[in-house]
């Protein structure tokens, strides 16, 4: 038993400010921690309005109602050796889990880790510790500047580390990773977010575009993700 | 921390009063139900669907629609609003693709439609009237942005010309959802019931609009949309009264009802059955909760039969109607 | 603990951008005061009175009136519920012993005015011309119980017809105050404006109903009663962006406002000023405490009148109207 | 400076319970305890809905919000020697204060004090504490029954004890001591109870019908009251 499979994500009722019933819808946050056999769950969250406030007001020992897991999570296919992922900000909660899946499955992960500043990459050790190869970029030092991260990429390729991309946290990172994933016909997957109601496919409030057939569809994120084909998702 | 996917489904327990409501010729194991496009198979995870007094699906409409752009839904006090704009698969998939996911359960099928025109919404109504759906919910009450709200179901006038015309179009059950954006709610109940409605849901969502003062942009794509949640109970409540009073056909109430209480204020108000929206975002078993919450509740009053709430709501001479603030 | 009563008198600082606006004739110095009934000398012990951009009495009438059975108001989600039923001490009275008290402070006096037909509405506004009063405010959309919740300002045609008699009554600045109880809020603004209104408010309580699941009974004692707090809010934005776009009088918004934030929601929607009714109810100051963060927010944004927050709503081409859901 | 005078109220913004701004009004309590020297309020309350269950669960520490004081409370008038105070339940709450105030100026207190049970009688210590002479009356053993009362009542009244009569927290004893009052012409007050909005005088929900001038007068309870003449109260 899992309790929730990378890419998957809890839907938090976070009503916890005094004298509302605010925020009134819950929040989805990525598993960034599911172990079964301690039955722990965590999260990563950065503080960004009401919800994530009353998030961060809850004491320990206070309860928190969680429902989940829910979505569609990271695919990994058996025949992949080296995976590349690519995150920034919070995008790194929702992609450590798959740097340990990958390791589980013997995957050899590179993680490419951009931030904007050194004390702001999150989650370097955890990656570490999964044995992947960690390369941070950072905006402060102009490493995270796209042509350095196409550099790094285009040498990932060259040394045939890159079977798939994984992507997260960043529109700019994706609109990249979409640019390397045609051109060298690397098949790819991005985790994307979207304003919840509901979380279960009941809404469609969470809807996006993407490619289908030449046309545009809308998907919803709770649903039929929140992890995409790569070249699908229009950015 | 509590996963509610996790522990809802033995969360089943049988009623010792009969919670039965009759809703025209259709007789429902009890007396609540989904609200239109606030459900879908996804809830399959949360609980058992055979619990329901009914299904009522997602409205659909004749061909494909893509609904409205993002942000779709935007957060109120006690509430929400929405401006999904009916994204619909179109007829043809339903028939083939959802239909046949529902005919695996008891409960009967409500299926909402909508169209543009009395005689297109005919035409639909009549296209469904096959086996396995139960009734027809016609929701001539959706807040039409196009004519700055406006909807058949506005005016007591157009709401008898839709419903007429979908009258003759079907022999199913013709359930007939209203707007509470009217000045009228009784009149309106009047027309659809003259119409030849088996029933009324009261109703759709109220139009509201939400503004971002950070960014000076409404909060929603559409710039107006839907505001549903329990901030609406008090005026749907009253519109139930209003519509119960005002016909002998069964009304559905359905506005912010969260709680088993929340549906036990409406049964007194005159509502034979209650549909459940927007808690079940919140809470996703709140149907099934609410279910068991109205059943202890009977047990606790003496109450053996849930239709004997329908309408009994208390008056005493000192509360009569007077002019208020 | 904090006691407000005891704190609050410190708290006026001078804003640096310009508050005023203009409604018609009439120059407040800035844009918040109290709704009518939501106010009373004994907020004198909580803030400073000369702060307020103008005062609002409670709706007078001719003749004496004691109101409704008890009880008056009822909590709801986020809202209250009340069947105040515009107690009066009438005509004598307010200009005996109210009039000479708010004579003592700077801030405009409004005083609002309720009568069972045309003609008694024209006959108080015109007793009520008299020095030390700077407008009316007809208050013609209280909703009416003993019409099932119908008032005048139900419909454009009766809003004209009183609208008319009024305006021909008085000299004085004629505010509007409208009922969200109607289906078409541009049409009714539209017609008051015809008639000869100075501005409108919008808007004053919707209808609404609450059932004790205890008792079997109304939670108030005239069965229904009006909806207001931040529940409206979404509700009365709406319809104040609807009536400011149809008209090109001032807008002034009322529905649920209790922080700056939902002030500039409102000038953003197109309101020219706004009213302040529960919130006061629940924090005494909350009053000054807007005008403070309105100054504040300008400030911050950059913003040195606040008439140029008026109508700013900015709308994309992505956000057209389409369908609801 | 008094924090509080016998009799008035503090309004109380009790929107403790998660997720509703519920209770959406605030709730009136009398001050048991205002203490200007050390600034102390206390209140003694009977959890009923959810505004006194918000209240019950607040913890050592944390802030509430209160507005006040509130009302019109009790009036001494320097000529009574001995006053008669006569409560129920937590009218005595209310009553309390008064005692104190009464003792400072030297004014004999008997306290008629009446409860279901020995062990439900409130505050009889406090009462005590002040001088006041507790004549506690219960349910449980009949002494509470009208006519148990009566005589005790004809009793300080023949002691020359009753000047006047302060009453608070029974409809029942308040029809007994107008009977009385009227009959023996002794004059009296009564702490009224009514549903509140805003505590100030403005929004009229809390209106009480009073005798006045041989017509019946709706009179607020927060802003001409609590405390009212005991004759023109209609019970
Ligand atoms: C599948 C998924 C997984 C996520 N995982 C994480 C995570 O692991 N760590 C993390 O910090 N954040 C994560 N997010 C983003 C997180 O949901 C938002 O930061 C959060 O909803 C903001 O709520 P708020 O009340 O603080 O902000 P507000 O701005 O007050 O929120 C207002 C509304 O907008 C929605 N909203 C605002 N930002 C976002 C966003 N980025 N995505 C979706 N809805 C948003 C809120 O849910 C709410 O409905 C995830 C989002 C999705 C869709
Ligand atoms: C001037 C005054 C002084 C009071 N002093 C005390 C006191 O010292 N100790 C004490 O225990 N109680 C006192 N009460 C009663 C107290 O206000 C109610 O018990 C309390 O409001 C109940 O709130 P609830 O949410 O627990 O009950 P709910 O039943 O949930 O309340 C629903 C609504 O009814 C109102 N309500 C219910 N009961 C009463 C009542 N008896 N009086 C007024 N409003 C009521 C509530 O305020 C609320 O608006 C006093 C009341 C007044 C008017
Ligand atoms: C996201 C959302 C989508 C909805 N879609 C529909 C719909 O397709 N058809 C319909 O008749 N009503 C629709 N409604 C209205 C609900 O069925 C219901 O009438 C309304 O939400 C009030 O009930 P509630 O307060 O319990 O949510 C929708 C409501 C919401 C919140
Ligand atoms: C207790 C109470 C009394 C009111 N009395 C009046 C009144 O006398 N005249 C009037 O025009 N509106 C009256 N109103 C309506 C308010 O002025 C205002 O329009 C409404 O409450 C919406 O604003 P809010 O949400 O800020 O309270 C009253 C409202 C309340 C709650
Ligand atoms: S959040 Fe409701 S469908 Fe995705
Ligand atoms: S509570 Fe508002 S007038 Fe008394």
């Amino acid at each position: 038993m899992t309790l929730a499979r990378p890419g998957q994500f809890f839907h938090l009722l976070c009503t916890g400010e005094m004298g509302m019933l605010a925020p009134f819808f819950r929040r989805p946050m990525s598993a960034y921690l599911a172990d079964p056999s301690s039955g722990r769950l965590e999260f990563l969250y950065k503080v960004n309005g009401r919800g994530t406030r009353a998030l961060a007001a809850l004491q320990p020992g206070e309860e928190l109602n969680v429902l989940g897991p829910l979505g569609r999570g990271f695919r990994l296919d058996p025949s992949w050796k080296n995976i590349v992922v690519v995150g920034r900000g919070v995008g790194l909660a929702t992609l450590a889990p798959l740097a340990e899946a990958a390791a589980a499955q013997r995957i050899k992960v590179t993680a490419i880790l951009s931030a904007r500043r050194p004390d702001l990459l999150m989650s370097a050790e955890r990656f570490q510790n999964t044995g992947a190869r960690v390369l941070p970029v950072y905006d402060s030092d102009g490493s995270s500047a796209p042509e350095e991260v196409e550099k790094l990429l285009d040498r990932l390729i060259a040394s045939r580390l890159a079977d798939a991309f994984f992507v997260c946290g960043s529109q700019r990172l994706l609109r990249l990773l979409q640019r390397f994933s045609e051109t060298h016909a690397i098949p790819g997957q991005v985790a994307l977010e979207q304003q919840m109601a509901c979380g279960l496919g009941m809404c469609f409030c969470c809807v996006r575009p993407f490619r289908e057939d030449g046309k545009i569809a809308q998907r919803r994120v709770c649903w039929e993700g929140p992890v995409f084909n790569l070249q699908e998702a229009l950015a | 921390m509590t996963s509610r996917l996790a522990d809802v489904k033995t969360d089943s327990r049988e009623p010792q009063v009969d919670l039965s409501v009759r809703i025209g010729r259709l007789t429902l194991a009890n007396p609540v139900m989904p609200a239109s496009g606030t459900f879908a198979e996804g809830l399959e995870q949360v609980f058992d669907f055979n619990r329901l007094g009914a299904f009522v699906t997602k409205t659909i409409t004749r061909d494909y629609r893509s609904g409205n752009p993002t942000p779709r839904v935007a957060e109120t006090a006690s509430g929400m609003l929405n401006s999904i704009g009916i994204p619909s698969k179109g007829l043809a998939t339903f028939l083939s693709d959802t239909l046949p996911f529902y005919r695996r359960y008891r409960p009967p099928l409500i299926v909402s439609i909508s169209a543009p025109t009395a005689e297109q919404f005919a035409e639909l109504a009549r296209e469904l009237t096959v086996p396995g759906i139960a009734a027809i919910e016609a929701n001539i009450s959706c807040p039409n942005i196009e004519a700055d709200g406006r909807a058949f179901a506005m005016l007591p006038d157009s709401t008898e010309t839709v419903v007429r015309r979908l009258r003759a179009a079907t022999e199913l059950p013709l359930w007939v959802k209203l707007t509470p954006n009217t000045a009228d709610i009784a009149a309106v109940a009047s027309a659809a019931e003259a119409a030849g409605a088996d029933a009324l849901v009261v109703a759709n969502t109220i139009l509201g609009m939400a503004v971002d003062a950070d960014t000076f942009r409404p909060r929603l794509g559409s710039i107006m949309g839907g505001l549903s949640g329990p901030a609406v109970k008090p005026i749907i409540l009253r519109m139930t009264y209003q519509a119960a009073r005002a016909v002998s056909i069964p009304v559905i109430g359905c506005g912010g009802i969260g709680t088993a209480e929340d549906a036990v204020e409406y049964l007194l108000a005159g509502a034979t059955a209650v549909q459940v929206g927007t808690a079940t975002f919140l809470h996703p078993n709140a149907t099934p909760e609410i279910i068991d919450g109205l059943a202890t509740f009977c047990c606790r009053r003496g109450i053996a039969r849930i239709e004997d709430l329908v309408g009994a709501l208390v008056l005493d001479d000192a509360s009569l109607p007077a002019a208020a603030s």
